[in-house]
């Protein structure tokens, strides 16, 4: 996958704000914080610590720059096991108290950690408010298309006609796309990837790290209690080759067994083709740019029940990328110019205000 | 040109108008001349609801009520000697406020069919016999504006917005002042808009020279300077003082002040303030909402700055789950809470102190804050400030309480300077320390303290949240013993801060006697009036203002004993009263408006005297 | 317009829940509540009444079938100036209080008034919420880029830079884009209109109302008193015709003075042309589908600042389109499902439980 | 075979094992069993905190503990005569609570050195002298599984899942039961699963066996039928009859149930419960999150129906500002809080009684409402049915307050018949009633109770919202006096429900003496059975248990007043007795535990002793 080696060099280049330091080399040992982890045998947000712990030593950042903000829900106990600063908020908040961390302390790297219930349930405003201000923030989006720590009720994310405990007879909501709600928020930049893809994860968390702005990154996450196998068919290596497609910045859209279909833009509608057949190769299809908002649009669509016949292959990767001006930037720029305009805040002044009279003895 | 020219003790004047007459102004206005030549003073004014009201309508009358005088003056008055309707709507509102043989200064203009239609009049007021015991002023304001502006280029309309100045310039004769200070201030103001301006100064002084010209009026007052502690004073309105407060205290500990807020009436001003004020470096985020702006201030305080937080009462409701996680982090925090009537959205411009219960209880489980209460406008400069020091130096959440009545409310401040301000003790872990031992999160010192440490500071990475924390290390238990120890914990930390808060005084009166009254919040100045009166009239009587509420002053039970009946005036349906029965088991007496306005003096004083004079009531009166 | 006509027509055809009912023919005039308007004169909001007034004969709804619901804001006190059920609720919350009631009274012909703040600020998550669940509502957003009622602060929608009672050294945010926004949360009828259009503004009213599920509308409105013209661009003669465009079903993207310009797709990349010039002519322009997804998408993003050199025209109409079933109809699909299957419950029987026993004397 | 049966009065068993080791469900197999024999009990669900630990920790043991007697039985007991443990974590976590000389029934298996070295022991007790003092069974459950499962074609680890049926097996044969019940459970929940059906039936019967062939086990027990009230009984657990209460109300009041909610322990299951029986024409919608929750149910209260929202600590913190909104409303609605330990996420698993205050005073501005508690799992019901009856005859929101513990726990209900319920009267407009006059929404009748008229009544169109509202029209009024009117409307309006509660009775003990015991909520069964004790022990004390805490009952004063000393118990820091002090100023005494667990009884029993021992000391606690 060429996604790793990219970024692992834009890294170097975009030290997201925390600048590179010689500091003693770190591990991925060094950042686990030695708390018990207590998530169910089995459970995909096993494998999504793991890929953190193994590149947070590659972000060249200190330890003590770096900070976990979660929510609550099984997945927003990470925090607890990184060696990191972190806290474990209040349901669906994070990204608020992100925001009021990162105004005020826009050298940190703050990764905010959420669950489909978290992120997208009770905390769906906060989320698109903070995609659309863009702090310079990663939002690890830890989609189990359940209720985990609930005990197995139906969420935003889960699929029609879900039978949890809380729909015994089959859930009624049409579920939300997390990233066309997203791009919806103009969000700069919005990606997707599996707890089951070792290599694809890291390398996807390294480049929403990279990312200069508010990052989205979905993770596909195995409740294995509750919602077991839910992202098998893209996941798992019988069906993963025909249902997934992997996007890479100025490659063309192949995917199958043996990378023999593509996807084509007919217009504005896309299609899926044989390699091979009619005369088509690779030259034909679309080239992925996640830098165009329309194409990304459409890939966001690429959302239907794998059980459907015909249905286009779930795309992971980066979808879109913008770079925006942030919004940590915006409010010290501004102290800046206000403090050169009005000069240095004089506090007797101030408290002294414009009119003032004296009363003698 | 020289009239007789009588001395009064103190005047009210009100002034009255439609909602685009621009009252407010003329108020702020004769405000800031009438501390220059220093009388003491206070103010209230008396907004429109929220939404501005049809034009002639009496829900579209705005007002400001100034109270000035040579003595010492607490509250805007009860009722006004001189009052100034801009039209009939104007003046049916605020006549029954007016003294008898109290002056009207009417806008014949403003009492036009329409107007009195629209104000409900079946005949112009000022032409039959019902204002005959009050001293009429009939100027046709509108007709006077626009002849002193024959020659200026303007619109009619735009001529006609100056007719606030006319009326300013007339009042300041009348009360034989100088126009100085208003003509440097519309220059000021209209520094880049020269017709405007001189629309204005021409207005404001034709206002002036229509109270010597014409022979109607044969009166002027004037009002000498108050004997006031001699010092060096402004003008102040609460909800400016308290964002000073809150900018000074970041000053003073060297804190970085981020405030997170979400408009509402009546603490949008505190947000406006500050913003204004980017060259202090403070930050001021307007969060989409009031939960997402106290995270952001939690934030901001994990991060080690001065979170700080501000709405009014459907706001504060919203911020009850995240002050919790706030109680379990202990770390600073500032949450200001400018009161309005309720329940729910109630009446949003107008005046109460109905949410302290839900300060010191309103929050799912034992969740332990310090909740403190402003008197005045300027003492929100100080509580604020002593919001951010207990904040800080105790770790902890604090509610602080003022409400719309003195967070718009004038009075003259005697300021104090930047070196008078007390210390505030900041002590963030640094990274030397670190060597010396592992840092352990929910360690305390002898104050029950935990230190602070954060982001950046290499050694001392750890993890906190909302689940109930393992003493000392701060790591998640499910310990029984050590839930109870962690929550009786929480409250003793809150209750040892009574240790560091000035005990309660006695405002005035005896420090033993027959009745204390005991107030909180905005109920200073009107409880310190009645008192004063009641001292002079020979009553026995004594007040005693609570400005920490949670924990109370320590001597406070010790002082309630000191007197055979309490009596707990409050713009609510009893608050304080229900902590004070609770915490002290005496019989303490509620005296509750509920108007959304502010208790009078005189309302006060009734209550005093039926209470001390018919004792056998009082006596059976055991609950409430 | 053909809009209108065309949907005077389909309302019959699809009567919203309610049936045509043979009743004392209402007129505006009856829908008035006899309550003292309050808005500021000259204020966008009184024309969206009498907008609202003039169409509600027209429904063929009994006016007692007819419930406003509204959050607070200078827009949220519409329905106190309706003679139909209205409630002036909290701050942010009318879609959930909607919800509620549509669930339960499905027969009912909901309208949710809501702002900019009320909307996508407080409110942004009831709203991404009720359209994604596509209750059959009605939900009329009154964006004036300002919080009118607390006395202008700047909105989510306000644009970057504004000089308000918050910012007044100039806002920071990224400004929302409310049909991105609905769109992102599969809003299943996304349009916009404006107050100074009467005839337009009564059109997109109805077919708001014909649409069969949450409908967003989104309604430029002017706030004269603290963001006064905010909209003139679009809404007054001189500008009206360059900086805007009608979108109607079918009909070729046209617009400008003489309607002599139009919009292309070339691929899926939009373009301005001038009718005419190079041969091209109305055939070869875009053709309005507003049951097209990524087209919606790619008219959403007409959003330029009209200040700027070659921004494209602002789209008015309904931008999307879509047959959802309704979640009201699924709720009680469900609950006669259920019935059928399990038999009407017996109170007795519940009660009593599986495994009961008798104490005897 | 005829081993020998030794006969208790009663007995408390704890089954403690690894969360997947199915322990509650044995536990509900042998409370069923139980109750079907007729044994009184109580049962008390000890889940491990929310997130599944990992196996073999102590965070991970799950346990469940019933008492179950011939007497009459409040409380899951205190201390355990028998423990089950399946592995040593769950031995370790347990034994601090088994009576010296209890039966320690071990799996052996669950023992070996990674179980050992996850639960912390050094070496293995079940092998050294450690639990001299204990009666010890070690049996190898697993293998006696297997081995019992030979021709069964599941896997291993299919089998192993069985294992908990040979401890229930190994009970009932303890306790001399008849396993039939439980056979018939098993074969309605594996109908189409054959092979488990066979695997569990043969471990049970396995397990039955074992205790019959083995020689080591020489005692088995037995425990009468209980002298219990005559009538038809089941056993239940609290959520379950809150969530019955509610069905029940909404089929006798004729108004559609629509349940709006958000997730979240302990309350999810009142949800889950109503989800299930949509063929009582039930909705339940899942909401975005609390405030939703609580807003669609003011949707579908202000449409006619009964709308009802539950949740827990955190979520009712998120509801506050929505409850004012209904209070000015005046509509009906139901708020279930299952209180957890707190403040903020707390310990969500645990239990505690510290909302109580959140829900009298947790609003904005003057904001009354009715909030009552439910006692005991059965009188969950009750109250639930008493929340809707009140809410609906009264126009006013409901706080009901439950909590962890009964909602989780079970007793036996000796259940009513749907004609026994009381009536609910709705009294909802008709549109025959509109010609005869114009309806004015806050019109009220003689209770102070507005009348409800809803979308789709034709004559009946009309406007109401969170501002203040005029007497009798319900229009916006921003008049003070009105505004002090609405304000003491409102709370006499609730206050007035007094005269529909039912008096406040003496549930023990005399009807006047030296000490009472006034309790709320789930203390109930704690206090009842220490009273009982004390009563038997010749102490002159009493229980009353408050149903109804806003309003009060009448007579709950008059009540206080023929004790000499009121103790109040409360799994909190303190908050009934806050309202108690101050309501009645009598120096009531609190005991309070905050341990996320209930009150034992002898802890109770020992605070009685003490106080009624020490006098001296006690009467100088005036303060709290
Ligand atoms: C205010 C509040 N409401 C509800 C809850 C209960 N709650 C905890 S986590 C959660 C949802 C968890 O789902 P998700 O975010 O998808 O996380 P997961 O457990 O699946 O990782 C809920 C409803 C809570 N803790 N606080
Ligand atoms: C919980 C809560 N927070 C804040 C407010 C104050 N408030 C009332 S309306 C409003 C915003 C109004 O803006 P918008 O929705 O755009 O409506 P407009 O007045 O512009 O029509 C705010 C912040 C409130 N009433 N309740
Ligand atoms: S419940 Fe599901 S998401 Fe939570 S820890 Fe277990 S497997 Fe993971
Ligand atoms: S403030 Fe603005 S939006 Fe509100 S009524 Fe006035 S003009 Fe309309
Ligand atoms: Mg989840
Ligand atoms: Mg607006």
């Amino acid at each position: 996958m060429k996604v790793t080696q990219e970024i692992q060099t834009s890294t170097k280049i975009k030290s997201n704000g925390s600048a590179l330091v010689d500091q003693p080399l770190l591990s991925p040992k060094s950042f686990e914080s030695g708390q018990e982890v207590r998530w169910c045998p089995g459970c995909g947000d096993y494998s999504i610590l793991k890929q953190m712990q193994q590149i947070l030593p590659d972000l060249g950042l200190k330890k003590e720059d770096i900070v976990f903000i979660s929510g609550i829900g099984c997945s927003s106990r990470f925090p607890y096991y990184l060696d990191t600063f972190g806290m474990h908020s209040i349901h669906g908040r994070a990204p608020a108290i992100a925001s009021g961390l990162k105004a005020t302390r826009p050298e940190l790297s703050i990764w905010i950690i959420t669950g489909d219930g978290d992120g997208l349930s009770i905390g769906g405003n906060h989320m698109a408010h903070v995609l659309r201000r863009n702090f310079d923030l990663n939002i690890l989006f830890f989609n189990n298309e359940i209720y985990g720590l609930t005990k197995g009720q139906y969420s935003p994310t889960s699929a029609e006609n879900s039978i949890t405990k809380s729909t015994p007879y089959g859930s009624l909501d049409h579920p939300f796309n997390p990233l066309a709600f997203a791009l919806g928020a103009d969000g700069s930049f919005v990606a997707r990837s599996m707890d089951r893809d070792p290599k694809h994860l890291q390398a996807l968390l390294k480049i929403a790290h990279s990312h200069k702005g508010t990052s989205f990154l979905e993770i596909y996450q195995n409740c294995n209690i509750f919602n077991n196998g839910a992202f098998f068919v893209f996941t798992e290596k019988d069906s993963k080759p025909v249902h997934t497609i992997f996007l890479e910045h100025g490659a063309p859209l192949v995917y199958g067994v043996n990378k023999e279909k593509g996807i084509i833009l007919d217009g504005y509608t896309p299609r899926i083709v044989e390699l091979g057949e009619n005369g088509i190769s690779t030259n034909d299809l679309w080239i992925h740019d996640e830098t165009d908002r329309t194409k990304s649009h459409i890939l966001s669509r690429f959302f239907e029940d794998p059980r459907v016949e015909g249905n286009f292959p779930r795309p992971f990767g980066v979808f879109y990328r913008e770079e925006r001006s942030l919004f940590e930037q915006r409010i010290w720029q501004q102290l800046e110019t206000v403090k050169q305009k009005k000069g240095l805040g004089d506090l007797d002044a101030l408290i002294a205000g414009n009119e003032t009279w004296v009363i003698k003895e | 040109m020289s009239k007789f020219i009588e001395e009064r003790k103190n005047v009210v004047v009100k002034f009255a108008g439609d909602s685009g007459d621009g009252m407010q102004l003329v108020g702020m206005q004769f405000t800031n001349n009438t501390a220059l030549i220093g009388n003491d003073l206070g103010t209230f004014p008396d907004f429109p609801a929220e939404i501005r009201a049809p034009q002639g309508t009496i829900p579209g009358v705005s007002g400001f009520q100034i109270h000035f005088g040579s003595t010492e003056i607490y509250t805007p008055g009860d009722a006004c000697d001189v009052l100034v309707a801009m039209n009939a709507a104007a003046l049916k509102s605020n006549l029954t406020n007016l003294k008898p043989g109290g002056i009207i200064i009417a806008n014949t203009d403003g009492f036009d069919a329409k107007n009195l239609r629209l104000a409900g009049y079946e005949e112009n007021p000022l032409n039959n016999e019902s204002l005959q015991s009050y001293l009429l002023h009939k100027i046709d304001i509108t007709k006077l504006t626009r002849e002193s502006l024959k020659d200026n280029p303007l619109g009619t309309r735009d001529k006609d917005r100056s007719k606030n100045m006319f009326v300013l310039g007339f009042i300041y004769w009348l009360f034989n002042r100088d126009i100085k200070n208003t003509e440097a201030f519309l220059k000021r103001k209209f520094i880049n808009e020269h017709d405007i301006l001189d629309a204005n100064l021409k207005t404001l002084r034709a206002g002036y020279n229509y109270g010597d010209i014409t022979e109607s009026i044969g009166q002027r007052y004037m009002v000498r300077a108050a004997k006031m502690e001699p010092g060096k004073y402004r003008s102040v309105t609460g909800n400016p003082a308290l964002a000073l407060g809150l900018i000074a205290a970041s000053l003073k500990s060297g804190l970085k002040a981020f405030y997170g807020s979400y408009p509402i009436t009546p603490a949008s001003d505190i947000l406006h303030e500050l913003a204004k004020h980017k060259n202090f470096d403070v930050i001021t985020f307007q969060a989409e909402d009031e939960i997402a702006a106290i995270c952001s201030a939690i934030g901001a305080s994990y991060g080690g700055n001065l979170g700080i937080t501000g709405t009014s009462g459907p706001g504060m409701a919203l911020k009850t789950e995240a002050l919790g996680l706030a109680i379990m982090l202990e770390i600073p925090l500032v949450v200001i809470n400018i009161q309005r009537a309720g329940p729910s959205t109630g009446l949003p411009t107008k005046t109460e102190q109905a949410d302290l219960l839900q300060a010191v209880y309103g929050r799912n489980g034992e969740s332990p804050l310090v909740v403190m209460a402003a008197s005045t406008p300027s003492s929100c400069f100080d509580m604020a400030y002593e919001a951010v020091r207990i904040a800080v130096e105790h770790m902890t959440p604090v509610v602080l309480l003022s409400d719309g009545y003195i967070a718009n409310g004038a009075e003259p401040w005697r300021f104090p300077t930047s070196d008078a301000l007390p210390e505030i003790k900041v002590s963030i872990a640094k990274e030397k320390d670190a060597a010396e031992q592992k840092y352990l999160p929910y360690q305390r010192n002898e104050d029950l303290v935990r230190q602070w440490a954060v982001p950046g500071t290499s050694g001392f990475e750890h993890r906190i949240g909302g689940l109930e924390k393992e003493d000392i290390t701060g790591n998640i238990s499910y310990d029984p013993e050590n839930h109870q120890k962690m929550v009786k914990t929480r409250e003793a930390k809150i209750e040892r801060i009574a240790k560091y808060i000035p005990k309660q005084t006695i405002d005035q009166g005896a420090e033993k006697g027959r009745l204390l009254i005991l107030g909180w919040g905005s109920t200073y100045g009107s409880i310190r009036s009645a008192v004063r009166d009641l001292l002079e009239e020979g009553y026995d009587v004594a007040h005693a203002h609570l400005h920490y509420i949670k924990p109370f002053p320590e001597n406070l039970g010790e002082i309630l004993r000191n007197y055979e009946k309490v009596l707990i005036p409050e713009i609510n349906n009893g608050q304080l009263i229900r902590l004070i029965r609770d915490t002290f088991l005496i019989p303490a007496i509620g005296y509750n408006k509920i108007k959304g306005t502010p208790i009078t003096k005189n309302e006060l004083k009734e209550q005093v005297y039926s209470m001390l004079s018919i004792e056998k009531e009082i006596a059976s009166v055991g609950e409430i």
